[in-house]
């Protein structure tokens, strides 16, 4: 095991960060993005360092303080996080690029971005079941401020619901903490297994323990029916931020979910537990089915992608209850898969409402004349996402449904490949509209824009209102690169993370 | 039955103020009141774990005190998630500030109507 | 027949006042009642400190924000004293108290000395060694500056948070 | 037979697809859009006409690209059943380009480019389909091709082009996911889908049950595309699309490739001797039979000249599942007719797609000199454009024959 202090800095880094954008409002207003920016950037090489360290040497370790692990609060990365803490930096980092133009601007707004990155970066890195909460809390309070930031009155009442509902997830997965604390009298994540093992895995505690911890999360992971926060929030929010959270806030959550179940739990105690499984396979399949069916209900665009993500993260869930390397492995793909897909999907809504005007389903007939890049990311991402080979988000799917297959689960097997059916039913009636009809109805480009309800929020750069920057299209046109390229890289990346799952499993 | 809920009352009122909590959030129209019923349901947990700390003719865990001594760790965790609720309590009290700017009401089914005719 | 009976009565008294009062100013006070009754709680279970942070927190800066939230806002004023009873809500939440009650059992009896909370390694290491490697008499205070900094640096973040999320909510720059 | 390792394959795949991007690009200029088609498709053309010789000698072109997922290469092999429907396509696509070229300026047709680039796309994914060499490579360019057509069965964006579109998705899109969950069972009872002559040797060992469960999937899922009943309906409606994409890509490439698929699944997967001993190589020859009638008797009663056509379609393909269906049903028994079944069958890829091209092609040419395209009026259409009406009729005879040449 390797010890190294940068596990402290990806979360220390973020919010010095945030702090300078913060301040530097003394020196000028809307100062924040070029810090942000550079904050981030330094994150993502620091994160990459830490993973290309933590895929090479193994599971780099550091106990905050200098105290031993029980004692003192300990910070892993392995594999899995060091996958996780990229994908953080390079998805802010994207969303910055593309925030420059269309985001709120002002330097508050700044400062939570990179609070929630410290926060998500915390998440991934703790070792210690308080810690998470401590850090899930964090990142629920930059997510609500952030949904907020839009200067819609719907943003604030969305924010409020995320809020509310955020808050019941995170303090029930509080106090399923407690219960493990009674139970074991430790909180750090190696040492809980351990004692858990001792205690035996039928003890009501423990498996109070587990149910509380498991809800909390599906809530914040938004599974069905624990979702009903997501659509709104990510439907109120302003495009920037609601490219940032659908792409990292439930991932992170699920990758908390993941490390939780197997890390502290095992899969020793899911095999003793059949509720346990059936808590896990439940969420998954009603997930898949019922967030695609009201996906399909749909017809704003944003809310439509929101209920993709309930169906999405089924899949996820699915992953975690097959429980076995290649599933997991599967997981670890699909959570970086969909971050880009769903991230891109949303911030092209946004490019496109930017361009066009256009947010409703029906308002996207004929998109491709009016923005043909939008359209055209929207088309490829979509393709992705209903997994397409050799997209990345069939690579998910197929490491999943592998997983499936070898552990004979032949409904979730099912209900995996058929999804794919699902997935398709919502999107092609977007695709259709946007390639094969003419457009009906003549939309003004979005001049209500989504500033933070800045007082003097007329400032638009200098441009005019409908166009939309080069920023805001580089990020979406990597998102659809990524989404495609990514998928031939699946193999090698899933060899190096074999130990990693193989280690999490033992 | 009886004994079993005396000698763990501090359990029973923590799941009494989960249950009221959730109750309040659900149930009351008027937002400010579902912010109080978020407290009320965090401050059921905090409960819980202070409890868990307690020994029986313990002293607080001040080392010049004599033993035994409640643990100490729960109480570090609690001092921690009282500042966290509050934090919470801060921000959703000006979430319904701006909600009441933009429509001019905090009654849940008022809003549910203004809205519908945005 | 001790004063921890008549106490979470008291605590469960106020809690249900703020349910049912459908006044919001009188379910504030009811609330900040409320939080009192629980800073002695935290006396009575010896966690002095936490007792002291919730009365200036709990009942002291909550109750201010609550308040001037109204002020800010409306205080409706109804016809009806007592909210009307929601049975749906009622129904969720006998039902999540019945579901915990059942794991009660399973729970150690309160202020039995041999719990696991108070008998694990973590516990006694941080009795025993705090002071000589700490060098703080108050456990509490060294636990949360030393052992678990790093809570305490994410309870700092998160205060800042709260500040810096409050400007972003309401709109606002931050030195205009 | 060895492999030479080499990019011909890959290259003979891509070629077209790289062209949608100086097709796309070059929107402005028709004359040099057209030009990169007939560029990409003689390119084409050679490319697979190079690796002909090698394949009569018994040697096969392969490249290999790395792994893809767990269990499954990237790897693309130019065999001799592989290069009988690349080589099939890619004549085809050639003779098709210079006919879409004056049929799309004849009609005046609208998104020209859109219809050039997912043309050239399609083309690419039927060649990729030719030369999968396992059952994951094969879906991979079985969706591709799903993806590349559907813009060109939705081209004219009528309401009737839409729903077909629909249709079309939801059909193919089902049949993919069919193969999907058979590929997957493959893998779990074999551990590889890498195409084998005379079958995967894990399969033979394997659970029967899941055994005949995933030769289902996959036969039902590839059955989509090779329109075998009641997986059919869709290629009717799909003849909405413009006539060179009926006659290409819902007479050859498209069809072909759920006619190839099963012809792989049979042959390379399970392997003929596995499909006697599991028993549903009988199963599968009953419902060719059933769909092989049945669609003559329909295209007897439709109106509507490429309808008619599309109902021929159903039906002759059948022939080729038939083939290859009996071949398996009878392996147990005389090698010799299982032999002749096989052969008889593959070789109604190239003759139906030749004869059936130029049916199309005929439709087509009266449509865009006369609009009506039923075939009551055509007695009228022969003297209007007589010598139109005169090469429609000649490939009529041929095509009768056709049902028994191969085999005899």
């Amino acid at each position: 095991m390797a010890v190294s202090d940068l596990a402290a800095l990806v979360v220390a880094l973020p919010i010095f960060g945030s702090l300078v954008a913060f301040l530097a409002a003394l020196v000028r207003s809307k100062s924040g993005w070029p810090v942000a920016v550079a904050a981030t950037a330094a994150q993502l090489a620091v994160t990459v360092t830490l993973a290309v360290r933590a895929f090479g040497e193994g599971t780099i370790t550091y106990v905050v303080g200098g105290f031993e692990a029980p004692y003192g609060i300990e910070l892993v990365v392995d594999g899995l996080t060091g996958t996780m803490l990229v994908l953080i930096a390079a998805v802010s980092l994207g969303v910055l690029a593309y925030a420059r133009r269309a985001g709120p601007r002002s330097n508050p707004f700044y400062a939570v971005f990179m609070l929630l990155v410290a926060g998500l970066t915390g998440m991934s890195v703790t070792a210690d079941l308080f810690n998470m909460y401590v850090f899930l809390e964090i990142t629920g309070l930059s997510a609500y401020a952030l949904v907020a930031s839009g200067d819609r009155g719907r943003s604030a009442v969305a924010a409020l619901k995320y809020l509310l509902v955020g808050t019941v997830g995170a303090s029930l997965f509080l106090l399923g903490v407690g219960y493990a604390y009674i139970d074991t009298g430790t909180l750090n994540m190696a040492d809980l297994a351990v004692k858990l093992a001792a205690n035996g895995y039928t003890a009501t505690l423990t498996q109070t323990a587990f149910a509380l911890i498991v809800v909390g999360l599906f809530i914040k992971v938004a599974v069905f029916p624990l979702h009903t926060w997501q659509p709104d929030a990510y439907a109120g929010a302003p495009d920037t931020v609601s490219g940032l959270i659908s792409a990292l806030v439930s991932t992170v959550a699920a990758y908390a979910l993941l490390r939780v179940v197997f890390t502290v739990f095992g899969t020793a105690f899911l095999d003793a537990n059949p509720f346990a499984h059936a808590l896990l396979v439940g969420g998954a399949i009603i997930s898949i089915l019922l967030g695609s069916l009201l996906a399909v209900s749909q017809s704003e665009v944003k809310r439509m992608l929101a209920y993709s993500s309930v169906s999405q993260f089924g899949l996820i869930v699915a992953a975690i209850s097959i429980g076995n390397v290649t599933a997991l492995t599967g997981a670890a793909v699909h959570l970086v898969g969909h971050a880009i897909m769903k991230g891109g999907l949303f911030l092209t809504a946004g490019l496109v409402a930017t361009e066009t005007g256009a947010r409703s389903v029906d308002e996207y007939e004929g998109l491709v004349k009016r923005s043909p890049v939008g359209a055209g990311v929207f088309g490829v991402l979509a393709v992705a996402m209903v997994g397409v080979p050799p997209t990345i988000g069939f690579a998910g799917k197929w490491y999943i449904a592998v997983g499936a297959a070898e552990a004979g689960s032949w409904t979730l097997l099912a209900v995996i490949v058929g999804s794919t059916l699902l997935t398709l039913a919502y999107f092609a009636r977007l695709v259709e509209r946007m390639f094969f009809r003419e457009p009906t109805a003549d939309l003004e480009p979005a001049v209500e824009r989504a500033d933070g309800a800045l007082p003097d929020g007329g400032d638009l750069g200098g441009s005019d209102p409908g166009s939309a920057s080069l920023g805001m299209y580089a990020a979406v046109v990597a998102a659809a690169v990524l989404a495609v390229a990514l998928g031939f890289a699946v193999f090698g990346y899933g060899d190096v993370l074999q130990s990693t799952i193989e280690a999490l499993l033992s | 039955m009886m004994d079993l809920l005396v000698s763990r009352d501090y359990y029973v009122a923590t799941f009494l103020l989960l249950g009221i909590g959730t109750y309040v959030m659900i149930a009351s129209r008027n937002l400010v009141k579902k912010v109080i019923g978020m407290n009320i349901f965090q401050t059921g947990i905090f409960l819980f774990f202070i409890a868990a700390a307690y020994v029986e003719g313990g002293n607080p865990p001040v080392l010049t005190m004599d033993a035994p001594h409640v643990s100490p760790l729960p109480h570090v965790l609690i001092l921690t998630a009282i500042v966290v609720g509050v934090a919470l309590t801060a921000v959703a009290l000006g979430m319904v500030v701006r909600i009441y700017a933009e429509y001019g009401t905090l009654d849940e089914e008022t809003l549910q109507e203004v809205r519908g005719s945005e | 027949m001790n004063v921890e009976l008549p106490l979470l009565a008291f605590v469960l008294g106020a809690a249900l006042a703020t349910a049912v009062l459908r006044d919001v100013l009188g379910a504030i006070i009811a609330f900040a009642t409320y939080s009192l009754g629980i800073a002695v709680v935290w006396v009575v279970l010896q966690a002095p400190d936490v007792g002291l942070t919730e009365a200036a927190v709990g009942a002291g800066v909550t109750t201010v924000l609550f308040l001037l939230t109204i002020a800010k806002t409306v205080r409706p004023s109804g016809e009806r004293v007592i909210e009307r009873l929601d049975w749906p809500a009622l129904g969720v939440s006998v039902l999540l108290v019945g579901v915990l009650l059942t794991t009660l059992g399973a729970l150690p009896e309160i202020g039995s000395p041999d719990t696991a909370v108070l008998t694990s390694e973590v516990t006694t290491y941080y009795l025993e060694n705090a002071y000589s490697e700490v060098e703080v008499k108050n456990a509490v205070t060294a636990v949360l500056a030393a052992y678990r900094g790093f809570d305490t640096l994410g309870e700092a973040v998160v205060v800042y948070s709260a500040g810096v999320g409050l400007l972003v909510v309401l709109g606002k720059e931050v030195f205009a | 037979m060895t492999d030479i390792t080499s990019l011909r394959p890959l290259a003979a795949v891509l070629v077209s697809a790289v062209a949608v991007v100086p097709i796309l690009a070059s929107y402005r200029r028709p004359n040099l859009r057209e030009g990169w088609t007939v560029l990409a498709a003689v390119c084409k053309l050679g490319l697979v006409a190079s690796m002909v010789p090698a394949a009569l000698r018994g040697d096969v072109y392969v490249t290999k690209l790395g792994p893809f997922v767990p269990y499954i290469d990237l790897t693309l092999r130019a065999d001799a059943l592989g290069l009988l429907f690349a080589l099939v396509a890619s004549t085809l696509w050639l003779v098709t380009s210079f006919y879409s070229i004056g049929y799309m300026r004849g009609l005046d047709e609208h998104s020209q480019t859109r219809y050039f680039a997912a043309f050239a796309g399609s083309v690419s994914s039927a060649v990729g389909v030719a030369f999968a060499s396992n059952l994951v490579v094969l879906y991979l360019f079985y969706e591709l091709l799903t993806v590349a057509t559907y813009p060109l069965v939705a081209h004219d964006e009528t309401d009737e082009a839409r729903a077909a579109g629909r249709k079309y998705l939801a059909y193919t899109f089902g049949g993919g996911v069919a193969v999907l969950g058979g590929t997957l069972l493959v893998v779990h009872l074999a551990g590889t889908t890498a195409f084998t002559a005379g079958g995967i040797a894990g399969l033979a060992n394997s659970d029967p049950t899941l055994a005949r469960v995933a030769f289902a999937l996959l036969v039902t899922g590839f059955g989509v595309k090779a329109a075998l009943m009641p997986l059919h309906s869709w290629l009717p409606d799909a003849m909405v699309a413009p006539t060179p994409v009926s006659g290409l890509l819902h007479a050859v490439a498209v069809v072909k490739s759920g006619v190839f698929g099963v012809a792989r699944v049979l042959l390379d997967v399970f392997g003929i001797d596995l499909v006697a001993e599991l028993g549903v190589g009988g199963v599968l020859a009953a419902v060719a039979a059933f769909t092989l009638l049945t669609a003559s008797v329909i295209a007897l009663r439709q109106d509507n000249l490429k309808r008619r056509l599309a109902f021929s379609t159903v039906s002759q393909l059948s022939y080729i599942v038939l083939g290859i269906a009996v071949g398996g049903a009878a392996a147990l028994g005389t090698g010799d007719a299982a032999k002749w079944a096989l052969i008889g069958g593959l070789l109604h890829i190239p003759a139906h797609a030749f004869m059936k091209l130029t049916l199309f092609f005929c439709a087509g040419a009266s449509t865009s000199r006369l609009t009506p395209t039923t075939s009551r009026t055509w007695p009228a259409s022969a003297s209007a454009c007589p010598s139109r009406w005169a090469r429609s009729q000649s490939p009529q005879p041929a095509w009768r024959a056709s049902r028994w040449s191969p085999g005899s």
